[in-house]
């Protein structure tokens, strides 16, 4: 049997939206097919991606090898003279590595899921969903132009609004999908002007396709037929789109209350793929990003901000969950400041990395909630006791997150510290105490959770969670040295120094210590820390009001002072005085008319009498 | 010579003549008929969009019959690229909603006799190439919607009170939109006078004017009023508070075919008429109306965000996407005018969805007032499905044939108007606020205990007309190219006749490309490290 | 010399007093009476303008004009007569039931 | 001289017809004099007959040039024929109003007949005198018939005194063009406008002759009768004054303006365009706060007029051949309209608006044909009215006159108001009882042949309106 290329990437692509249509056309009412079907076919997407990785790699037996990379395979989906718009797969290291990790944590998320779903009612329809959330994410991942990129980046938004509103009858879950769809509404305004103004910045053979753009619009403008000056607000109005999916600051508001979905959604979605698609979408379109150094500056600082921000918040939280969330968010704003350091590999690299120990710290958080039904780290406790191997799989991926030495979170956050280090020194301190932070607070949930005293207890996991857990794990620790820089093709860059490494095992450790010394040993007292810093305490608590204002903005500005305003205009101005007006009017002018109409004969005389002397008049006037 | 576009036409007007026919109390035999009926369209409308010669262009499927010689008036039907499309659209909408017509109880044989006439008169429009008959149809349309809404409509409450009676949707519908056609006959007369040409005849005087044109201060003054005269039907702001009380009132189907074909009779008949027969005074106006569009999309969505109705939301949602159809044509290019084309067929089959699903829902509620509803996916989960399917396609979802439409809308107008493209996309952030806030009011939240009787669709052919919409919007949503090449083959010409500067505008860059390398293998895309 | 224009201010005198006379008198009968007025002040323009002319077509009109106007006080009278009888007046004014 | 006696055959028949129709209601006996309709109809359909038997194009000038037989007159006379004859057919449910004086009823009926077609021949100032007086006398009579019925009087009353009033103003202009000319025959006028010049005397003179004929057509101002008369007068009565009375009103002014003053155009038709206006906007927007079904369809004749002269006013053939076309829509949609309100009021027992709520749950028939009549008249496609009404505005905007078309644009939209507000009364709202009736058979054939008539003009235009090329040369 002969592979093509196109077919194996196609499959990738394909298998999961056939296994969706699948579950909604037969599936809708059997439980078992429709599992089947979706684990089926993320597994066939996986098992392709492996072997296209492996074709590309290894294979030598055909000269020129089929599986060349960068490959493409596309239909045309639209085609009119002076549009062509085409569907299809772009396949090189950085889809590659990005098609595994969705395929790969999605296998075994979705394995998990069976087991962690078991008792829902809507067990199909959550299949069906996720089914269609991985074709989505493949979409982009596999994208040859913007507005298949843009497609996908829709389609996964949309998923996540399912996924997160799983639990519709709970209004909060309802409430988090709605928003969080919205959220990325907002940030999508900005995303597909960007599109629009880039596809217009060509003068002719206007084109939304990567290589061509990435070949053209260099050329372009050298010979100045495209300025310069444009190309920062496009890279800016690009940049929202990530800002949105990928919850960088001010934007992240959606990520903690999406937190309301199955917990594996968590692990998939709001943690390991969906909301990397950003960064992935940086690192894709990186050449037009490399070109407008002032849209990477702010390309940094904000993921800088998100990163220091988001790791504030998490200091404070007590849902378990949201205080992983808080974390990807801070996570992402390390992957997000180094895309704008320059660093494309480095932040695919902490992306992939992630991937792993932030799906296995949900998996395990879901592990936990499972077990015990809360997710209050402040109801939890003594963990380790009651859930052995749900804890080890926390301990790591919580390690790994920590970027605790050998651990994969180490490698990758390095990368992104040494960078900044050698471009930005101010980002580069607060990339730091961030990562004191994260230590500190993933410890703080460690502590409280899973050592101490046993609150009520939990049972174990059955195999069919605990087993993604291991493989994750595993992943966890390995992924730090399988030379993912180097299949990214980054080559013989060696840590000048060893301060950097250094600077970051010390502020990890003493996260660590500080953890250790207020939530184990109760040197320092919790409560006592809380009273003395009391405003800035309440003020995270509150999430800088950010919520607030934006509920302000929705629901005062929004909705009752523009809608509310338009909403007058329409009945009162419009309907009222215009339309309804000149109906009166013209219903008036019949009552009043009618009144020549006395009854009277002799009215009627002067009537008759009055039009012919005016007649008269008029005619003879000349 | 083609009989199809006859089979399309008389099937719905031979159906109504038969049901006036049958005895008033078989109802399971009028809905036979007009199932038949609009069945017929529906197959002589695929086979027109199977059999429509692309590459050929043009009026295709001629039918032509002269009906008044003294005035040059003839019987002419046909079916272009564009109107072909619409034809389908109708065709689709009628069909279903027949179907969904079946919850009608009361007065049945009226109500598909009514239902029957406003299709023929809705087919007549699409299909004409004869003004006259253009403008016959099209007041043809409009007066069964009196009755349709009178008798079977409902009043539109809040908080229980009447707030607007389904006397006065029906009237000030009526009213107004036989005001626009009064408008916009007195614009087709004075062209008709003003041609020289003596003929009604669209072909024709479309050639007439390619040899004589018409004096640009008359094309300046005509064009205003076959644009506000159509424009109000499209809904054009601020003429448009006819057309969501109207939805409101309306029964489902009739809300179907009103929000999902009737509307676009008006953007239809600016484009048959308007732009191709006065290119240049349409040129001279049409900024002036894509400032208008932008009122339509942003004021309309910002006022269905305000409603609580589900059907008044849905109505200013269709006035707002109005907009979007009306500034593709505004714009004046082929893509634009392609998306504008897609659009009013996406709406069409979105919108009718939409009502549909509302219909169903009120039918068992009796209340479509937002707050009084909630958690109603429990009980109706195949209409909640829909539902959400609805919302997502209204806000240009992809995969929906709406952002499809909508994207070329973008594309092709970027360069013409910026400003009002980036209050377009604007537009679909405040669509995507108020369905969704449709969505999670009516479906998501607790189970409500009143709502315990109500009903889903059952049987498959309950969910027949449901089934038929979502198809059609995802298919040509996922391949727009079959239509788009049809609407393409029509609008480009068109735009090129108009603007015949558009494909030589474009200045130098050519000959830089030229010199351009030719493209080579390229290294992994990804990387670049490191500053420069 | 009495002249055309004698006669014709004299008939366009008579009309405007038939025409007065309708507006003021509330009587069904004197209404009529100043139409048989108005009547014959065009009786009197035709016969003059007939004289003027010098041929014979405005008198023969004349004759006409007078049988029709008998006809119509006969038409006028059988109401008067209704109206005296059902409605016990003649006032038109009293007869304006029909209005608006 | 001799009498041409195929030419004035008709006329002469309708005479002698009135003659036997007045020995037959002295001779019949009481019980049998029912069967009168059946005479009028038969003297009808015999005029009818002699009519086609004058088939031959080309104008015939008789009694001394005064009487113009040709194609035109023959168009307009078979259309007053009709009217009598649907007028007869609406006198059979309105019959016991009118027992014991049937006769004389149809007798007078035919002397108006005979006054229409008189008016249709007009090429003569005394003729289009003698005829109009003739219809209006007969007239005048019908609608006081219901002499016990003060209403009827009252109408009968008004209409005398005004229509005396006009008759005044008309016989002065008349005299004053007679004055100009020398003769008050049609070509000699013309030719005496054509030589010029032209004193004041003779417009006023030209004017006067219109504003009486204005009355007829019931123009604004001198209108002012019609709703009145409308409201009291016998239904079959104001549906004879609404079709015939005004159809030959628009026809000798048509004669008069084409025939005798062609190059006054420039002075008429902006007068007719003026009047027009005034006319459309009073009479449409006058009946939206009506209550009586006979009250409105006055005032919404009213606003039939004013399209009847924004067709004249183009001063041009194809605007007479329009308003040919609008009067024969006229006629179906409005004696359709007419005969289901003689049958509603028989049934309803009064003219009230109030009485027609539900009409269509209580007899679904005679609900539909006012539906469509009124949508006719209203001027909606697949309509009669709408065709007339296109192409009455086409004209005009040929003629230049916008903003007329745009006036009588708007006044379709404000009538369709008023037609819809008596339609949702019998549509939307309750019946005050549930009992139903049927119309006989006589009334709902020949209803449903109007029906007819106005689904097919409205469809099928190409005859008639090749029919009115040929015939219509005024």
């Amino acid at each position: 049997m002969v592979i093509s290329p196109s077919a194996l990437g196609w499959t990738i692509l394909l298998s999961p939206l056939a296994a969706a249509c699948g579950i909604q056309l037969f599936g809708v009412h059997r439980r078992r097919l429709s599992a089947t079907l979706a684990i089926g076919a993320l597994l066939v997407s996986f098992a392709s991606t492996l072997l296209w990785y492996t074709f590309s790699s290894i294979v030598t037996w055909a000269v020129p090898n089929p599986f060349q990379l960068p490959f493409e395979a596309s239909l045309s989906w639209i085609s009119l003279p002076g549009l062509t718009i085409s569907f299809g797969v772009l396949i090189d290291q950085l889809s590659l590595l990005m098609a595994l990790v969705v395929t790969g944590v999605g296998s075994a998320i979705f394995i998990y899921s069976t087991a962690y779903m078991a008792d829902d009612d809507a067990y199909s329809r959550y299949f069906g969903v996720l089914s269609l959330f991985a074709f989505s994410m493949l979409t982009i991942v596999l994208a040859t132009n913007w507005i298949q990129l843009f497609m996908g980046w829709e389609l996964v938004g949309f998923s996540s609004y399912l996924l997160i509103g799983h639990w519709y009858a709970k209004p909060s879950a309802a409430e988090a999908g709605k928003k969080a769809f919205m959220v990325n509404r907002v940030a999508d305004f900005g995303f597909m002007l960007g599109i629009l103004a880039l596809w217009a910045v060509l003068p002719v053979d206007r084109t939304f396709h990567f290589q061509t753009l990435e070949k053209q619009l260099p050329l372009l403008i050298q010979t100045g037929v495209v300025s310069v000056a444009v190309l920062p607000l496009i890279g800016l109005l690009l940049f929202c789109g990530p800002i949105g999916k990928s919850a960088q600051f001010p934007l992240h508001v959606w990520l903690p209350d999406a937190m309301e979905g199955p917990t594996p959604v968590s692990a998939l979605i709001h943690a390991a793929t969906m909301v990397a698609a950003g960064v992935y979408m940086l690192c894709r379109t990186f050449w037009l990003f490399e070109i407008v150094p002032s849209v990477l500056t702010t390309i940094t600082w904000v993921g800088a901000a998100t990163a220091f921000l988001a790791a504030c918040l998490a200091l404070v939280e007590f849902d378990l969950k949201r205080i992983l969330a808080y974390s990807t968010l801070s996570q992402l704003g390390y992957m997000v400041m180094a895309l704008g350091l320059g660093g494309a590999v480095a932040g695919m690299y902490h992306l992939t990395t992630h991937a792993f120990f932030k799906a296995l710290l949900f998996l395990a958080a879901g592990s936990v909630i499972h077990g015990t039904h809360e997710q209050d780290i402040r109801k939890l406790g003594g963990l380790w006791h009651s859930m052995r191997w749900t804890s080890l799989a926390f301990l790591v991926g919580g390690l790994a997150l920590c970027g605790f030495p050998g651990l994969s979170g180490f490698f990758s956050k390095d990368e992104i510290l040494v960078l900044a280090y050698g471009h930005n020194a101010p980002a580069f301190w607060l990339a730091l105490v961030t990562a004191g932070m994260t230590a500190f607070y993933t410890a703080r949930a460690w502590f409280i959770a899973f050592t101490g005293k046993a609150h009520g207890h939990g049972h174990e996991s059955p195999p069919a969670m605990l087993i993604p857990l291991g493989v994750l794990a595993f992943l966890s620790i390995i992924a730090g040295y399988i030379g993912i820089p180097h299949f990214l093709g980054q080559h013989g860059e060696h840590h000048a120094a060893w301060l950097v490494p250094g600077l970051s095992i010390a502020v990890v450790a003493v996260g660590l210590l500080l953890a250790w010394l207020i939530y184990s040993r109760g040197t320092v007292s919790a409560q006592q820390l809380v009273q003395a810093l009391a405003l800035p305490y309440s003020f995270l608590q509150r999430r800088y009001y950010i919520d607030e204002i934006y509920m302000w903005y929705v629901e005062t500005v929004q909705q009752r002072w523009i809608a509310g305003a338009c909403a007058w205009v329409e009945r009162v101005i419009i309907i009222g005085f215009l339309v309804n007006g000149t109906a009166r009017l013209t219903r008036r002018a019949g009552h009043i008319l009618r009144l020549w109409q006395t009854g009277r004969v002799q009215t009627y005389v002067l009537g008759f009498l009055l039009g012919i002397v005016s007649l008269l008049t008029l005619a003879l006037r000349r | 010579m083609s009989c199809l576009p006859l089979l399309i036409l008389l099937a719905p007007a031979l159906g109504a003549i038969a049901i006036a026919a049958v005895g008033s109390t078989r109802h399971a035999l009028v809905r036979r008929i007009s199932v038949l009926a609009t069945g017929l369209s529906l197959i002589g409308a695929l086979w027109a969009v199977a059999t429509y010669d692309a590459p050929t262009g043009g009026y295709q499927h001629e039918v032509l019959v002269p009906w008044i010689r003294s005035l040059g008036i003839g019987f002419h039907l046909g079916v272009d690229g564009i109107s072909v499309v619409l034809v389908l659209l109708h065709a689709l909408c009628a069909f279903t909603g027949v179907l969904i017509s079946y919850a009608i109880k009361d007065r049945v044989k009226e109500y598909y006799l009514f239902y029957l006439l406003l299709i023929t008169g809705v087919f007549g429009v699409f299909l004409s190439l004869d003004l006259f008959f253009f403008y016959f149809f099209y007041e043809m349309a409009v007066i069964p919607m009196y009755p349709l809404i009178g008798i079977w409509g409902s009043d539109v409450k809040e908080h229980g009170v009447v707030r607007f009676s389904k006397e006065y949707a029906t009237m000030k519908l009526t009213i107004y939109l036989t005001l626009g056609a009064a408008v916009a006959l007195i614009g087709l007369l004075w062209l008709y006078v003003s041609s020289g040409a003596g003929t009604f005849d669209i072909p024709r005087l479309q050639q007439h004017f390619v040899t004589s044109p018409l004096g640009m201060p008359l094309q300046r003054a005509i064009f205003p009023l076959l644009f506000i005269g159509f424009g109000i039907i499209a809904p054009m702001w601020p003429l448009h508070s006819w057309s969501p009380i109207g939805h409101a009132a309306a029964p489902s189907a009739v809300s179907m075919l009103h929000a999902g074909v009737l509307m676009k009779l008006g953007s239809y008949a600016i484009i048959r008429i308007a732009l191709s027969l006065l290119p240049e005074g349409a040129q001279m106006w049409l900024p002036w109306v894509a400032a208008i569009c932008v009122m339509n999309i942003i004021y309309g969505g910002f006022v269905a965000m305000a409603q609580k109705d589900l059907k008044l939301t849905i109505g200013y949602s269709s006035s707002s996407h109005m907009g979007y159809v009306l500034l593709g044509i505004a714009c004046l290019t082929p893509l634009a005018l392609d998306g504008a084309v897609l659009l009013m067929f996406a709406h069409g089959l979105m919108t009718a969805l939409a009502f549909a699903l509302v219909g169903h829902v009120y039918d068992q509620t009796h209340t479509r007032y937002l707050p009084d509803l909630g958690g109603l996916a429990h009980q109706l989960p195949f209409i909640a499905t829909c539902g959400v399917i609805a919302a997502m396609a209204s806000s240009g979802l992809p995969g929906f044939a709406n952002f499809v439409a909508e994207l070329l809308v973008f594309l092709g107008g970027w360069d013409r108007y910026p400003a009002a493209i980036v209050c377009g996309v604007f537009g679909v952030v405040i669509t995507a606020v108020y369905m969704l806030r449709l969505v999670r009011g009516t479906f998501f939240g607790p189970r409500k205990p009143v709502f315990t009787h109500v009903q889903d669709t059952r049987t498959l052919f309950a969910r027949l007309p449901y089934v038929i919409l979502v198809s059609a919007l995802l298919f040509v949503g996922c391949w727009p190219q079959p239509l788009l090449r049809l609407i393409d083959a029509s609008s480009r010409p068109l735009v090129e006749r108009i603007r015949p500067s558009v494909a030589l505008a474009k200045p130098t860059p050519e000959r830089t490309l030229r010199r351009l390398p030719p493209p080579r293998p390229h290294p992994a895309p990804s990387g670049r490290q490191g500053h420069p | 010399m009495i002249g055309l224009a004698h006669y014709l201010v004299l008939s366009a005198l008579l009309f405007a007093i038939g025409l007065i006379g309708i507006m003021t008198r509330r009587n069904v009968l004197m209404i009529l009476l100043c139409i048989e007025i108005m009547f014959n002040a065009a009786n009197l323009a035709f016969v003059a303008f007939a004289k003027a002319w010098g041929n014979l077509d405005g008198q023969v009109v004349v004759f006409f004009i007078i049988t029709v106007a008998a006809a119509e006080v006969t038409v006028g009278l059988a109401i008067a007569i209704l109206l005296a009888r059902q409605l016990k007046t003649l006032n038109v004014d009293e007869v304006s039931f029909l209005k608006w | 001289m001799t009498i041409p006696l195929p030419w004035l055959s008709v006329e002469l028949f309708a005479c002698a017809w009135i003659l036997v129709l007045l020995a037959a209601d002295l001779l019949l006996p009481e019980a049998r004099k029912a069967s009168l309709w059946l005479w009028t109809l038969a003297g009808l359909g015999i005029c009818a007959i002699l009519l086609a038997g004058q088939a031959i194009a080309g104008g015939h000038h008789l009694i001394q040039q005064m009487f113009l037989v040709d194609p035109f007159s023959r168009f307009f006379k078979a259309l007053f024929l009709g009217t009598a004859a649907v007028v007869v057919v609406m006198t059979r449910p309105f019959g016991r109003h009118l027992a014991g004086r049937l006769g004389a009823f149809y007798l007078l009926l035919f002397t108006a007949v005979l006054g229409m077609l008189v008016l249709a021949s007009v090429h003569d100032l005394l003729m289009l005198f003698l005829g109009l007086e003739l219809l209006t006398f007969s007239l005048y009579i019908m609608a006081a018939y219901l002499r016990t019925e003060a209403r009827s009087i009252e109408a009968g009353m008004k209409y005398l005194i005004l229509g005396s009033l006009s008759s005044g103003f008309l016989v002065y202009g008349m005299a004053l063009l007679y004055g100009f000319a020398g003769s008050t025959h049609f070509e000699a006028i013309r030719h005496a406008f054509e030589v010029g010049p032209v004193p004041p005397i003779a417009v006023a003179g030209l004017l006067l002759v219109m504003a009486g004929l204005g009355f007829k057509i019931a123009a604004v101002p001198f209108h002012l009768w019609v709703p009145d008369v409308y409201e009291g007068a016998p239904t079959p009565v104001v549906a004879l004054l609404s079709v015939g009375s005004k159809t030959a009103g628009v026809v000798a002014l048509t004669r008069l303006l084409f025939g005798a003053a062609p190059t006054m155009a420039g002075l008429w038709t902006n007068v007719l365009a003026g009047l027009s206006a005034a006319t459309m906007l009073y009479g449409n927007l006058g009946a939206i706060p009506q209550t009586n079904i006979k009250r409105l369809l006055g005032y919404s004749s009213i606003g039939h007029a004013g399209y009847l002269l924004m067709g004249l006013s183009a001063g041009s053939q194809s605007g007479v051949e329009a308003v040919s076309f609008y009067l024969v829509a006229y006629f179906v949609s409005n004696l359709a309209v007419f005969l289901a309100v003689t049958w509603a009021g028989e049934q309803l027992g009064s003219d009230e608006l109030e009485q027609y709520n539900g009409l269509s749950k209580r007899s679904p028939f005679l609900a539909a044909a006012l539906f469509i009549g009124f949508l006719s008249l209203a001027g909606v496609p697949p309509l009669a009215g709408f065709v007339g009404k296109l192409f009455v505005m086409l004209r005009a905007v040929e003629s230049g006159r916008l903003w007329l078309v745009a006036i009588g644009a708007v006044n379709v939209a404000i009538s369709l108001y008023y037609y819809l507000m008596v339609i949702k009364r019998m549509y939307l709202d309750a019946p005050p009882t549930s009992t139903t009736f049927r119309l006989d058979r006589l009334a709902t054939v020949t209803l449903s042949l109007l029906l007819l008539g106005v689904l097919w003009l409205g469809i099928v235009q190409e005859p008639l309106v090749r029919q009115i090329l040929v015939s219509v040369r005024p």
